[in-house]
């Protein structure tokens, strides 16, 4: 690994779920707040339509972080589906730093339809510590 | 007495909280407590009052009160209290403050009226002297 | 062949197995009795399907009767109508009951008969001690193992050569049965504290760490789904990783495919795991699973409170459920 | 291979400053499948819009990416566009080049590289598309309201008077509800009768309104535009066709049992109309009650009935109809005091609730409207109002705030002042909460006004002392104890939801929060909604609030039914859910996430060598289906898809996303 | 014949390691694998059988074929002619040295496997012979001298202390010649010990079968109800093929990504449901029955008639390894001539 | 019937009357009272706070003992022992990190496996108010008694569930059983002032005349108390209130419970 990670561009995965926090990406842009440009959105209906597979997906085509994004608990729109998110992902994340992946690749955070500033915050930040820990190499396919 | 910043100490809030293992700040100061307190008319601080100094970090007021040695934990208080905070645990926190802190007993064998030397069960006698003294 | 084993161990259990298999077939109670027999070598006691009443003194109990009959439900249930016996030990049992659950099986067409088990013997630990050419038979009694080496019996405390997974299991008992073979035995000591001890271990390296351990263990994969096939919870029709399209699961062996695969069979069987730890018994290549599995029962517990699968049938899975309470094992600001 | 058009706008200089079109249009015309790429100034604009179509025809595009603002703005109209040249508007698909490109990243290149890269996404997601179709449902234009109180009967006429019919089930022999008890309502003081009768009464009248009293829900079936539900209407022994109200049976009926209607301060017949104003006016045998029925012998109602309509041999009988929409409006239980001896509730018979005190305010009430203890029959001078009796009590009652008790105190004390000359109200209580119009102006009437003291503390105990009541409290501002000698004491008892409400939610396959309260869909956005399609809540049943609350949700709920009933039929969601059989393995771990009740178990006949055998697997009803997709994950084999979202189209975006 | 001590092991693999890429058998975690090899790597010559055979060395699990990218024009990259780097096992048993045989009549014949043939050439096998077979080991049954190898180039043998060295190919004479500082010439007296040792490897089997007519009694069995009773306890998981020296099916799968793509091969297993399962849905082997009964027609049956050998050396994998001890023995001695107990 | 008894400090000597009345009418009500051995003091009072275990060492030893003699319940007379052992049985057995502290400290395990029951307890569930009204030779007709609760037996109400904290009946239920008429008045749970009798006895006093006032008021004629506190209290600072009062009739007696059913029982 790079002892500096200068001039690495990682790719980030998000997989927004479409009332909340997607629409929240929506609100970022409007309001025009600029963030990272490494940051590439998958819509989906909610976050409980993300698959862990989707994840362990996206790492192997080459992302260097992924993050699922939904709606505060309880403010689902779906009523219930995040509480699901919450309770798999919780599962997910747990294994995948038990098998020794960095916790900062894989994120889950609740971004609702009116944080927009939170978005843009969250992407930055994310970003940011992707950056800092490199390019993912453990879960990559090698070819 | 008056609330400044200098003056609240909240690492008092915080012990009190420990060694009682009741939240202090779930009070909302209905006054329930000091409503049913028996012996609530001797006291100088009342019993919602007790929690609402320790809400404000009044540790002198608190600790200088003599409730604390009125307070006979009957547990009418928190029998009825809609908060579930149980106000002699608190109490109880304070006085093992001050007798842990100054080491000295608040009661001494001798101090005891003469019938309650002569008469009292012991059960009594224990039991002021766990309350009174470490 | 030479290892003829003589005399099989736990002649009771094994007579009362027989007794009970003869009168079900006979009173055309069940069509059919999967229990284990005997086969060449000492430590072989696979599982066998009788329908004569005449055969079932094939039947056996001993040290070796590991390999759960459970998932052989599936397919005898999808072949034929009829009722089957079935004899289980306590992990069996609970696999009856994630069949269940899952509504894979039909309670009514399984006669289950239970078999309290005093744990299994660990073959590999035995070699390690005798010339395994020469061992002729192995019985447990009590807590003592018996050896028949040679000319010679060796009795050795059988603690030191059970399975590390009979070791840390709680359930010995069936939880799930029709009808009791033997009385019911108390569990070992250890096996709360056990239970979760490898988990912490790995759990205290530091992530660079944890991952080359992983590495090392994933390396040795063969990607044969032994683990998924014999796993009562893997009880899909149809696997996610045997789909082409789309295909979830690449076909090379390589890395980041092996991770996923394990990955995803672990997330799947997350909250479903009843800790029979065949999967990782039977993994050729010696994949500690179990390790991974008690991860995510562990993290489970810790945070949804504790749950333990394979116990009672009409429950909700974790992953099926929640409370608006739940915490999160992320960020959640 | 498909053929797939990609239309890149400019949102005028939104995108185009920011993204070089230009190599974005090079890159998409080499991505796999991509046979036009073109852009437009403004893509939404008519000339837009034209253009696509055109591209449609010309060049037999079966895929139309676009790559513009986001598909939350745009999307219905570019599927109406491409519906319109032929194709299945579901074929769109769009990349958010504006929220998530132009506007939020300065750089060109970055930017242009990342807008290349959600076209190659839209591309690769829009090759896996495929052809959704909405159901199409007929709706049954009736609605079904439950519960006869001021919610019900607001939503039922409000239903009615928009054209479309409606069956209002009340449980008991007359509707009118918590409403009716109450003597005046805060903050106008109207007769709570006034106002309300006139509403009964048109109900009864209504042509579109059939009212089934004395009756219950036994069970619900269906979904949106299509419940079928089982109406168990009770016995009531009595002919409701040939009675003729004259209340002779119940004058001569020797069974007498303490009134509901009356909380208990006076006893009823066996034989009743819960109180005058009934609607309908027609009695009710309490067969639990009755001499007849308990005892084998009596008859006298039958006797005395100049209309022979007394029939005790009528049984439960049970009313199965078809509904499209339903409004519950269950109302809610007054808090049994049992966790509050300290109060001497039952032990003391001057300490009364507040709706018992509300039922010696009213003419109609035991008193005849004066205000007079039940020990002795004298007027009390001083009466102490408790507040919080349950409420806010997450030890011993309720955790949350009744949210009507503060008002309708205030109104005791001004009532009390203008009844009782003289008289002084002590009112305890921990906050005085008055978030209303012309609340808070009423709550100060209370105490500037009619004299009314109000002194913060909770009480702790009640000391019955003779014919006086001691109060113990302590004024909380002050630090003052506080001990009075009163009259009469009042309890703010709390709310409580229904104590059957769960049985209804699991009937109706809504959900209920921790205390029963029916769940909402959104707190904030869909309030009266349920999250099962079709059926909505009104009144206290969803959570504590007062009458005009009340009646605006049932307003609200009356719109939402109207509005379902104002369509022919309905076009479901084709973004649904959807189980492919051969995968499925029917452990149905979908069914337990689903929010919507809208999977179940249905068995299939499977070739299985030379015969057909049955097997049970998931199915999903599209109509309830929400589209969510939660079931998706829970399914391991994923034999459960959702359309829109399948698996094969996230993977694929996933796949390009990570090109 | 050479040889060398044992304790100067070492300094001979760090030799061999300098002439091509080196693997040799290690443990780890208590599984012994051939892996490559590096200074201060622990050999273990004590294991029987590896886990995973050396066929892929020859043959991998996953092997990329070809690469290719549409643009203006279609590029591929082919890799069979890539393959082949100059590498050198070290103590393969007799039994997995006999399967390079059936494997090279699958892949060598007309038209050969490229890069099958390229890695066979390039690699020079040492075989070790055994001592001390265990109770799962039945190649001789097959005829297979455990302390013997004619398949390989160099056969080492371990004579305790030091280990005796044969060259046996053209390429081993030049492996052992490129060597030869290290090794020292045996004497006449050592061979006599070594052929003495040899010689009493064959009374120290346990299990042997006979496999008198089993390919025509198995011909006669294709619809025979034994299968039926057979495949009932098989869990259809792939240790028995993978572990398998003679295994040889594979799959070709391709990944496409945007305009790239790539090709590989990988092995595949009968025992698999999805192996023989058709694009439009038919499964020719819908059942177990069919695959476990393929598995043993194919070795028994199909390859001896086909090639005249046996698809099996006896190296007892399947025996050891198979969770539900479904394996070849028990086939040979019911579907067979019979077990010959000693 | 069988069961442990747990005697306390003050049941072998001022309430020694106590004692003896209570174990001659379970003798006569059939139920077989084995004190066990070795007992401590219960430490009079349940600990308050959390952040110390040692008050819990004797009552677990105590329960302990109980189990060990191979009983399942442990009877006190005392409300403060009663108080004491039922709020550490309780703990023990639903507080997993206390109990693991505790164990620590002793040789084997308790679990929390004991009952804890007071005699009032005994009476009412294993014999039966009805089954004593059966056997009292000597119906008290005509007694005006006032029960007194006082707050251990009954508080805190979460903890002790021996009855309705505000509105309990045990006492009345059993008064009525021995023939006797129970007076009602609302200082029937009111504090005596416990301890602080010891060392303040302005408030004593004054806790004490509220409660007689009140049961005076109402008719009564004697308490009936189960704590050897309240009957001291109760008796001691009568005498001053009467001198102050100048009623002569304010002076009432009290009376252990189990005094009053070994005169019904006429033992």
């Amino acid at each position: 690994m790079p002892v500096t990670n200068e001039g690495f561009e990682p790719l980030i995965v998000a997989f927004c779920c479409n009332w909340c926090s997607y629409a929240g990406a929506d609100l970022a842009g409007v309001s025009r707040m600029s963030y990272s440009s490494n940051v590439r959105i998958i819509r989906v209906p909610c976050s409980s339509r993300v698959n862990p597979s989707f994840i362990i997906r996206a790492f192997q085509r080459g992302a260097d972080g992924v993050l699922v994004a939904g709606c505060h608990p309880g403010d689902c729109h779906y009523h219930s589906g995040n509480f699901f998110t919450r309770r798999r992902l919780t599962v997910l994340k747990q294994m995948m730093e038990y098998l020794g992946i960095e916790p900062e690749r894989f994120q889950v955070r609740w971004i609702s339809g009116s944080e927009g500033a939170k978005f843009a915050m969250v992407m930055n930040s994310v970003a940011e510590e992707i950056k800092r820990l490199g390019p993912n190499r453990k879960l990559r396919d090698v070819r | 007495m008056k609330v400044i910043t200098e003056k609240i100490n909240y690492n008092l809030l915080r012990e009190v909280e420990e060694v009682s293992g009741q939240k202090v700040s779930a009070c909302f100061q209905c006054g329930k407590c000091s409503g049913g307190c028996p012996v609530v008319w001797s006291m100088d601080v009342l019993p919602h009052q007790v929690l609402r100094y320790a809400q404000l970090g009044l540790v002198d007021e608190l600790l200088h009160s003599k409730t604390l040695w009125i307070c006979a934990s009957c547990q009418t208080c928190d029998s009825r209290c809609p908060r579930n905070v149980d106000i002699p645990k608190v109490i109880e926190a304070l006085r093992l403050i001050i007798l842990r802190n100054k080491g000295g007993n608040y009661l001494h064998p001798n101090d005891l009226p003469a019938r309650v030397r002569e008469n009292a069960p012991q059960q009594g006698l224990v039991s002021a002297f766990r309350k009174y003294a470490k | 062949m030479q290892q003829k084993v003589e005399g099989y161990p736990l002649k009771e259990y094994t007579t009362k197995i027989c007794q009970i298999a003869k009168e079900a077939l006979e009173n055309r109670e069940v069509t059919a009795i999967i229990g284990w027999r005997k086969k060449d070598f000492w430590w072989q006691s696979p599982v066998v399907f009788l329908e004569d009443p005449a055969d079932v003194q094939q039947l056996v109990w001993d040290p070796f009767t590991i390999y759960s009959p459970v998932k052989f439900l599936l397919d005898w249930q999808e072949s034929c109508a009829a009722k089957v016996g079935i004899f289980v030990k306590g992990c069996d049992s609970r696999g009856i009951n994630r069949l269940l659950q899952d509504k894979r099986l039909e309670r009514e067409r399984v006669a289950v008969y239970g078999v309290p088990c005093g744990g299994k013997a660990d073959a590999e630990k035995i070699r390690a001690s005798f010339p395994s050419k020469e061992i002729k038979s192995v019985t447990l009694i009590g807590e003592e193992l018996v050896l028949a080496v040679g000319e010679r019996e060796e009795r050795v405390k059988a603690e030191a050569y059970l399975l590390d997974k009979c070791l840390s299991c709680r359930h010995p008992n069936p939880v799930v049965y029709d009808k009791l073979v033997w009385e019911e035995v108390s569990p070992r000591q250890y096996a709360d504290e056990s239970r979760f001890a490898r988990v912490q271990a790995v759990e205290s390296l530091v992530t660079e760490e944890r991952f080359a351990y992983w590495q090392r263990q994933f390396d040795r994969c063969i990607r044969c789904f032994a683990c998924r096939n014999t796993c009562p919870a893997c009880n899909c029709r149809v696997c996610i990783f045997d789909q082409a399209e789309p295909r979830w699961l690449g076909k090379a062996n390589d890395p980041a495919d092996t991770l996923n695969y394990h990955i995803i069979r672990a997330f799947h069987v997350a909250g479903r795991c009843f800790e029979c730890g065949e999967c990782e018994r039977i993994c050729p290549a010696g994949v500690p699973l179990q390790e991974l599995n008690r991860k995510l029962i562990k993290g489970i517990n810790d945070a949804y409170g504790d749950y333990e699968a394979g116990l009672d049938p009409t429950d909700v899975p974790p992953l099926g459920t929640y409370r608006g309470e739940d915490p999160a094992g992320f960020d959640e600001s | 291979m498909k053929r797939i058009g990609v239309f890149i706008c400019w949102c005028g200089s939104n995108i185009a400053a920011t993204v070089d079109i230009d190599r974005v249009i090079a890159a998409a015309q080499k991505m796999s499948g991509v046979v036009y790429a073109d852009q437009n100034k403004y893509t939404c604009s008519e000339i837009g819009q034209a253009m696509i179509k055109d591209a449609i025809k010309e060049y037999r595009l079966d895929r139309v990416v676009i790559g513009s603002c986001s598909p939350r703005m745009h999307e219905n109209t570019f599927r109406k566009t491409v519906e319109s040249a032929g194709l299945n508007p579901y074929y769109l698909e769009i990349a958010n080049i504006r929220e998530q490109c132009s506007w939020v990243h300065k750089d060109k290149e970055a930017g242009t590289a990342k807008a290349i890269s959600l076209i190659r996404t839209a591309v690769a997601k829009a090759a896996m598309n495929e052809a959704l179709f909405a159901a199409e449902m007929p709706i049954t234009r009736r609605a079904l309201v439950i519960g006869g109180g001021i919610a019900g009967i607001q939503a039922a006429l409000d239903i009615a008077d928009t054209g479309f019919e409606v069956d209002l089930v009340e449980r008991e022999p007359s509707i009118g509800g918590r409403m009716a008890q109450l003597d005046k309502t805060f903050p106008t003081l109207d007769c709570s009768a006034c106002i309300l009768t006139p509403k009964m009464v048109d109900v009864a009248q209504h042509e579109k309104i059939k009212l089934i009293t004395y009756a219950e829900v036994d069970k619900v079936e269906g979904y949106l535009g299509n419940f079928t539900v089982t109406i168990r209407s009770k016995a009531r022994s009595v002919d409701l066709q040939k009675c003729i109200g004259c209340g002779e049976c119940i004058a001569k009926c020797p069974s007498k049992v303490a009134s509901e209607f009356e909380e208990g301060l006076v006893q009823r017949r066996a034989i009743y109309t819960p109180f005058p104003q009934a609607v309908p006016n027609k009695p009710a045998i309490d067969r639990a009650h009755c001499r007849f029925f308990t005892a084998g012998k009596c008859k006298v109602c039958q006797k005395v009935c100049p209309a022979d309509a007394i029939d005790y041999e009528m049984a439960d009988r049970l009313l199965t109809n078809q509904y499209g929409a339903i409004v519950v409006a269950t109302g809610f239980d007054t808090h049994k005091l049992n966790n509050y001896g300290e109060y001497a509730y039952g032990k003391h018979p001057d300490v009364l609730t507040s709706l018992e005190f509300e039922r010696l305010l009213n003419a109609s009430g035991p008193t005849g409207g004066k205000i007079l203890r039940p020990s002795d029959g004298k007027e009390p001078k001083t009466v102490a109002f408790i507040q919080c009796v349950g409420s806010r009590d997450k030890a011993k009652g309720n955790p949350y705030c009744a949210k009507i008790c503060c008002m309708y105190t205030a109104k005791h004390a001004i009532l009390l002042s203008e009844k009782v000359p003289g008289s002084k109200a002590f009112v305890f209580y921990i906050d005085v909460r008055t978030a209303g119009k012309d609340y808070e102006e009423f709550y100060t009437r209370a105490y500037e006004e009619c004299g009314a003291s109000y002194i913060k503390g909770n009480v702790s105990k009640v000391f019955p002392d003779g014919d006086k009541l001691l109060v113990r409290s302590v004024d909380v501002l002050s630090g003052a104890l506080v001990e009075l000698s009163v009259d009469m004491v009042v309890l703010a008892a709390s709310v409580d939801a229904r104590a059957d409400a769960k049985e209804l939610a699991q009937k109706l396959a809504v959900t209920v929060n921790a205390h029963k309260f029916f769940t909402e869909a959104h707190p904030k956005l869909r309030p009266v909604d349920t999250q099962t399609a079709g059926i909505f809540l009104a009144g206290m049943c969803q959570g504590p609030k007062d009458i005009p609350e009340t009646v605006a949700q049932a307003s609200a709920a009356a719109v939402k039914v109207a509005a379902i009933f104002s369509k022919q039929s309905l076009l479901g969601n084709p973004t649904v859910a959807e189980v492919e059989p051969k995968l499925c393995s029917g452990d149905l771990s979908c069914m337990a996430v689903c929010p919507y009740g809208a999977i179940s178990e249905q068995v299939v006949e499977e070739r299985r060598g030379r015969e057909m055998v049955p097997r049970k697997i998931a199915q999903v009803n599209a109509a309830l289906c929400q589209g969510c997709g939660a079931c998706t994950v829970a399914c391991r084999p994923g034999a459960i898809n959702l359309k829109g979202f399948t698996n094969q189209q996230i993977l694929a975006e996933v796949d390009a996303i990570c090109l | 014949m050479k040889r060398i001590a044992k304790a100067n092991l070492a300094e001979l693999l760090s030799a061999m390691a300098a002439e091509a890429k080196l693997y040799v058998p290690a443990e780890s975690d208590g599984i012994v694998n051939f892996v490559s090899w590096q200074e201060g790597l622990a050999v273990e010559l004590a294991a029987l059988n590896v886990l995973v055979p050396p066929k892929k060395f020859f043959y991998p699990q996953t092997e990329t074929v070809l690469k290719y990218e549409m643009g203006e024009d279609l590029q591929i990259e082919d890799f069979a002619c890539k393959a082949g780097e100059k590498a050198i096992l070290f103590a393969v048993r007799p039994c997995d040295v006999s399967s390079f045989a059936m494997m090279d009549k699958v892949y060598l014949e007309e038209p050969p496997d490229e890069a099958y043939r390229r890695r066979r050439e390039n690699t020079t096998v040492i075989a070790l012979g055994c001592t001390e077979p265990d109770e799962a080991c039945f190649c001789q049954s097959f005829d297979i001298d455990a302390a013997k190898a004619p398949g390989a180039d160099v056969l080492a043998v371990d004579t305790g202390e030091e280990l005796a060295l044969v060259a046996q190919t053209e390429k081993g004479e030049e492996l052992i010649s490129a060597l030869n500082g290290l090794l020292s010439e045996a004497t006449s007296g050592d061979e006599n010990k070594v052929k003495d040792e040899q010689e009493k490897i064959a009374d120290r089997y346990v299990t042997s079968v006979s496999l008198r007519g089993i390919k025509e009694r198995l011909a006669g069995m294709f619809a025979a109800d034994y299968w039926e009773r057979l495949y009932k306890r098989c869990i259809g998981c792939g240790t028995c093929t993978f572990l398998c020296p003679t295994c040889h099916c594979f799959d070709l799968q391709e990944y496409a990504a945007g305009n790239c793509g790539e090709r590989i091969r990988c092995w595949d297993a009968c025992m698999f449901a999805d192996f023989t399962q058709m694009a439009g849905g038919h499964n020719p082997r819908p059942s177990q029955k069919e695959r476990v009964r393929q598995r043993f027609m194919h070795k028994l049956n199909y390859f001896p008639q086909q090639h005249g050998d046996y698809a099996c050396v006896g190296c007892g994998r399947c025996v050891r390894k198979c969770p539900v001890n479904l394996d070849i023995l028990e086939v040979i001695r019911e579907a067979g001539g019979g077990t010959d107990g000693l | 019937m069988r069961y442990s008894y747990y005697p306390g400090c003050t049941l072998k000597t001022r309430a020694k009357a106590y004692e003896d009345t209570a174990l001659s009418t379970a003798k006569a009500l059939g139920l077989s009272l084995t004190e066990i051995k070795e007992w401590q003091c219960c430490g009079a009072l349940y600990p308050l706070n959390t952040d110390e275990i040692f008050s819990f060492f004797s009552p677990v030893r105590a329960l302990l003992q109980t189990r060990a003699a191979g009983e399942d319940k442990l009877v006190t007379l005392c409300a403060g022992c009663y108080n004491v052992f039922k709020r550490t049985n309780k703990a023990v057995r639903e507080d997993g990190e206390l109990r693991r502290k505790i164990n620590a400290y002793l040789e084997e395990d308790y679990m929390g496996e004991v009952d804890v029951v007071h005699y009032l307890e005994v009476l009412k569930n294993d014999v039966g108010f009805g089954s004593i009204a059966e056997k009292v030779k000597k119906r008290l007709t005509g007694r005006k008694l006032a029960p007194y609760y006082g707050c251990l037996l009954l508080k805190p109400r979460a903890e002790m569930d021996l009855d309705d904290v505000e509105n309990p009946t045990i006492f009345e239920n059993f008064l009525n059983a021995l023939g006797a008429t129970a007076v009602s008045y609302p200082y029937k749970t009111e504090c005596c002032g416990s301890y602080l009798s010891m060392a303040n006895e302005e408030i004593a006093s004054a806790a004490v005349g509220r409660i007689l006032n009140s049961a005076y008021k109402n008719g009564a004629e004697a308490f009936v108390v189960a704590c050897p506190l309240c009957k001291y209290n109760l008796e001691e600072y009568q005498s001053e209130l009467l001198a102050a009062s100048k009623d002569p009739q304010l002076k009432l007696p009290v009376f252990y419970f189990t005094e009053l059913l070994a005169e019904a029982l006429a033992l």
